[in-house]
């Protein structure tokens, strides 16, 4: 499918999702609560089978975390982002995906560990690549003043 | 018997992969004059690096002990990860106007991943990456480097 | 005291008689197995000096390369200068470690490789025991070494080691077999267990031309499972750096280390001597039946430089399996052993016991 | 600790029969700092937990301190064997958002370099899987032929790795006077070589019962864990960015995407063996026609992104390998994501490695070219 289609589709299906044409890709933004329903619908529904998770991206906004997914589907060839919203900023929570596409599971170790992202229902939601206690050095309020120096 | 037949087959089908593959190596230690290595240390004096080939930033400076450095601080502002540091000075010229001119280039070897982005950018030229690839040093300090030569002035013409 | 470099007998009985009759018997034998243990341990130290340093200008060849050159001409003092460092490295203890079997365990290795060494005849009359169960003796000492490879393995404290430890058990118990059978093969062919008598009977033919196909499947089979003996590639689980580190030598640092180090490469040199004497003629000449003049050329080379000569060739076929092949895993190698080598070996018996009878050899 | 309890708990038989091994940090198959915690039953693996982290250099924090040129350096030392790739990712990322149109000059030789990467890359992955089998001679002739291409790269690009070659807008420098001539030696010396590598290992019958069957990874399984490059199209998971989204001079050549449907580690070896074959034919196909032009476009000396979200994929020589910039609209971007390609590739391994011995670890890790800087980041 075209983006075009995908966008058309994309509103009859999910009414309740803000949906637009990004710059490259469809972008729908879901709210938190629907999210894992959703991505099960877009893994399983036969027009939009997404079954290739490209890439999670944990972004820190200042008023909440976004967590962005790009999807691709290998039959249909088309690429989607599928972006939600955390309600809290400072211990923000989210349902897992990594029952839906299991590479979600080391992608959302990866964000709860810089960003401190909580996955509810994540079987092994631990730190990845930081000690216990470091704190999630890509959020924007994050300091350290040993490691990092300012010019 | 078929099954026998194929048991035999598959030794000999195996040996004679391993020969194969032992011809290959066998071709290579009965030819000595082929090896590949450098003689690293040896071959110093005639080791010629390429001529893009980046070791190290260097100021070139002409027979006068003049380089083209304006101080402009563009190299430092371009550099990703601080290693140059431009310390400026200011100095009154003959005609009496005050001008500001650079007082020591600081390039911090340790740190830079030589990504020639400072070279690129500087206006005057008056830097470029130099062929020298053996920088081991006992102490740290002397990654630290000065780059205009003690007394160095900017050579006239240059333009800010 | 008449030197003879084609013939060590006399030499040899010469030390014997003038030692018998300045001291008393049992002086004169305590003196003479000091001599010959100290002649052997400064043979086995250099030889195996030698072979380190072989061992990596040959595989330097083999990958292109040019291999040590820095120390001394050629890089010729390379392995001693190895040796030296060796000699002074902390001997490190793991603190877990089971202390009296960790310690004992390379010299258990190393033992093993000396016993072996004494029934080899190097030439005519350099050999320190010719038994009539020559070849029986050298297959029950040299599988001794395993038994040092499982208290070093067991004893370290350490997974890697004892992983590698239990595959280098399970590996040396099984080839054990074919290296016997292959051995038992020309045994049936010579019609006699003792070295001596081996050697002499390939006065006019090698016993690989003169056995003609079993004896050449017999000597590949025993190439195959001499290496896998040895705990050397295409067989080095035991070892294999890129899964178990170092394997059963993980934790051994310093001279302990240069033991297991060495004991590989006397294992080596036994199994290729082996191979030679048992197949290649030992010492003898390559003498082909009729060629007077050319038989004649061939015994103007001391027989101590054809053994050594043979052996160097065999060592280096084994390196060049070493240098080609990928390693097997630990079920392969035990299914090449009993699923091909052994059944192979089992047939090749009876087709060497077929010859003997037929008389259909050389 | 827990998982150890965990392990002990969950047996059904003796617990004493299961132990644990640490492969790594500093272990000699890893090629790098990664940390297998391996369970163990005897030889046979049960279960493998990568633990990550260790060389963790907070690229993608540090990016959002630096430029947009700045980054590219960074890209270099992430999966360092696919340098030219992943530098041309963040190029094209920001061209595309800049809206900006390289000549053809610069696409051409951009994607003469991409292929010679891949094939160095290739060759240090070929002698390495050689050398995790226990062929130490692969090693050397690997690097034997991958030095010659750094030679190439060290003339051109004036490093032999770390190359920073892309600029966002162009290239750094022009090629080299003598490059088509060195490239065109090098493919015709290397067209000999390459047969060899398959006398000595692909045709060698240890290294094919060491490699067939071992490791499946389903189709299914490979495009749920996001198993890329060689890796996934082993599988038969067609995920080759070049030929489903190209980019750069890809549109206009002519080659093949490799795929294979056995699914196991000498899949993945072939894969990457003809793989190899088809970027001499694309270079063959570029090296000829370089049609003249701009080596660089003229850019701004700051360049500002537009507010917005931009995402490129690029396919490296270990997978798909995406830059996802979202930017405020100022100098840097706001927040900058790498998908590498070796951090989904690894998480596979459990699956592929549960049932073989630890022999056959050591080789399915090695089937997925693992480069650990390009998972921690």
């Amino acid at each position: 499918m075209t983006n075009d289609e995908l966008k058309t589709v994309l509103t009859e299906r999910f009414p309740a999702a803000e949906i637009k044409q990004g710059f490259q890709y469809v972008e729908m933004t879901v709210k938190a609560e629907d999210l894992h329903e959703i991505a099960v619908q877009l893994k399983q529904t036969d027009e939009f089978y997404f079954d290739y998770l490209i890439c999670l991206t944990g972004v820190d906004y200042p008023e909440n975390m976004e967590i962005i997914y790009h999807l691709e589907s290998i039959k249909h060839r088309h690429v989607m982002v599928l972006k939600v919203r955390t309600a809290d900023r400072v211990n923000p929570a989210i349902d897992t995906v990594s029952d839906v596409w299991i590479t979600a599971k080391y992608h959302e170790r990866e964000a709860y560990d810089l960003l401190g992202i909580h996955f509810n229902n994540h079987t092994d939601l631990r730190r990845l690549f930081l000690e216990d206690g470091w704190g999630f050095p890509l959020r924007k309020d994050y300091v350290d003043e040993v490691r990092i120096v300012e010019r | 018997m078929k099954s026998f037949i194929e048991y035999i087959v598959s030794i000999f089908k195996g040996v004679w992969t391993l020969l194969v593959g032992m011809k290959v190596t066998g071709k290579y230690v009965f030819t000595p004059w082929k090896h590949v290595t450098h003689k690293y240390p040896e071959n110093r004096e005639t080791l010629v690096m390429f001529e893009r080939f980046r070791g190290e930033v260097i100021m070139p400076h002409d027979a006068n002990n003049e380089h083209k450095c304006t101080g402009c601080g563009i190299c430092e502002l371009n550099c990703p990860n601080g290693s140059i540091e431009i310390i400026s000075k200011s100095v009154v010229t003959a005609d009496g106007k005050k001008k500001r001119m650079i007082d020591q280039h600081i390039y911090h070897l340790g740190m830079c991943t030589l990504c020639n982005l400072c070279v690129k950018a500087c206006p005057t030229g008056a830097i470029v990456m130099g062929q020298k690839f053996e920088h081991a040093v006992w102490d740290r300090s002397e990654l630290t480097k000065v780059l205009n030569q003690p007394g160095s002035k900017m050579s006239e013409g240059i333009k800010e | 005291m008449a030197f003879n470099i084609y013939d060590f007998t006399t030499l040899t009985h010469d030390i014997h008689v003038g030692l018998a009759e300045s001291f008393s018997p049992f002086l004169a034998t305590t003196i003479e197995w000091v001599i010959v243990g100290v002649v052997y341990l400064i043979f086995v130290a250099l030889f195996g000096l030698f072979l380190v340093y072989a061992e990596r200008k040959v595989c330097a060849a083999f990958q292109q390369r040019l291999g040590p050159n820095r120390v001394g001409p050629w890089g010729i003092f390379q392995t001693i200068a190895d040796f030296i460092k060796l000699l002074m490295k902390e001997l490190i203890m793991p603190r877990k470690a089971d202390w009296f079997l960790y310690n004992i365990a390379p010299f258990i290795v190393i033992i093993a490789s000396f016993l072996a060494i004494a029934v080899l005849p190097f030439a005519p009359g350099l050999q320190s025991l010719d038994f009539d169960i020559g070849v029986f003796y050298l297959t029950a000492v040299s599988s001794v070494g395993v038994i040092g490879i499982l208290l070093a393995g067991w004893s370290s404290n350490n997974k890697f080691s004892i992983i590698g430890a239990m595959r280098s058990g399970a590996q040396i118990l099984s080839y054990e077999l074919s290296v016997s059978l292959s051995l038992l093969t020309m045994v049936v062919f010579a019609g006699s267990m003792q070295f001596s008598t081996i050697v002499e009977g390939q006065r006019d033919a090698w016993f690989i031309f003169s056995g003609h196909i079993p004896a050449i499947i017999a000597f590949v089979i025993f190439l195959i499972a001499g290496t896998a003996e040895t705990n050397r590639g295409p067989f080095d689980l035991a070892e294999a750096e890129s899964e178990l580190v170092a394997g059963f030598h993980t934790e051994y640092s310093g001279i302990k280390f240069a033991m297991f180090f060495l004991a590989e490469y006397i294992n080596l040199f036994i199994i290729s001597a082996v191979a030679a004497t048992v197949f290649l003629g030992g010492w003898m000449p390559l003498h082909f039946g009729n060629f007077e003049s050319f038989n004649h050329i061939m015994d103007f080379i001391p027989p101590i430089v054809w053994f050594f000569m043979k052996v160097l060739t065999v060592i280096f076929i084994i390196m060049w399996f070493k240098w080609t092949f990928p390693r097997l895993r630990v079920d392969q190698i035990l299914t090449l052993e009993w699923k091909y080598l052994l059944p192979i070996n089992l047939v090749n018996i009876l087709l060497m016991a077929l010859v003997v009878l037929t008389k259909f050899h050389f | 600790m827990s998982e150890i309890k965990e392990v002990i708990v969950k047996t059904d038989r003796m617990a004493t029969d299961r132990y644990q091994v640490n492969m790594g940090p500093q272990h000699p198959s890893t090629h790098g700092v990664l940390r297998l915690l391996v369970t163990l039953e005897g030889e046979k693996v049960l279960n493998v937990q990568p633990h990550t982290g260790y060389i963790h250099s907070g690229i993608e924090k540090m990016c959002e301190a630096l430029t947009y040129p700045q980054i590219i350096h960074l890209t270099d030392r992430m999966d360092y064997l696919s340098a030219h790739m992943s530098n041309e990712a963040v190029a094209l990322c920001v061209e595309n958002a800049l809206q900006v149109e390289v000549s053809d000059r610069v696409k051409y030789i951009r994607t003469i370099m991409d292929e010679l990467t891949r094939l160095a890359s290739h060759q240090l992955w070929w002698c390495v899987y050689g050398m995790d089998l226990g062929a130490l001679t692969t090693f050397f002739y690997g690097l034997r032929d991958r030095e010659l291409i750094l030679d190439i790269f060290e003339e051109t690009c004036g490093a032999r790795m770390t190359v920073s070659y892309n600029t966002p807008g162009g290239l750094m420098f022009d090629i080299h006077p003598n490059f088509q001539k060195r490239v065109k030696d090098y493919l015709k010396y290397f067209k000999t070589k390459l047969p060899e590598y398959d006398e000595l290992l692909s045709g060698n019958v240890i290294m094919r019962e060491r490699t067939e069957g071992i490791g499946y990874l389903t189709l299914e399984d490979a495009i749920d864990f996001g198993v890329t490059g060689p890796s996934g199209r082993a599988s038969g998971f067609s995920n080759d960015i070049r030929k489903h989204q190209p980019y750069s001079a890809y549109p206009f050549v002519k080659f093949n995407e490799i795929l294979d449907h056995r699914c196991d580690s000498l899949a993945r070896y072939e894969v990457r063996i003809k793989e190899m074959w088809e970027s001499i034919s694309i270079i063959e196909q570029l090296i000829d026609n370089i049609p003249e032009g701009d080596y660089a476009l003229k850019m701004k000396g700051v360049m500002k992104l537009p507010e917005g979200e931009f995402y490129q994929r690029v396919e490296t020589a270990r997978g798909e390998f995406g830059v996802f910039i979202i930017s405020d609209g100022k100098k840097n971007p706001y927040r900058l994501k790498f998908r590498s390609s070796g951090f989904s590739n690894l998480f596979a391994l459990n699956n592929m490695a549960k049932g073989h011995k630890i022999a056959d670890l050591v080789a399915i890790m090695s089937t997925l070219d693992l480069i650990i800087p390009d998972i921690d980041r």
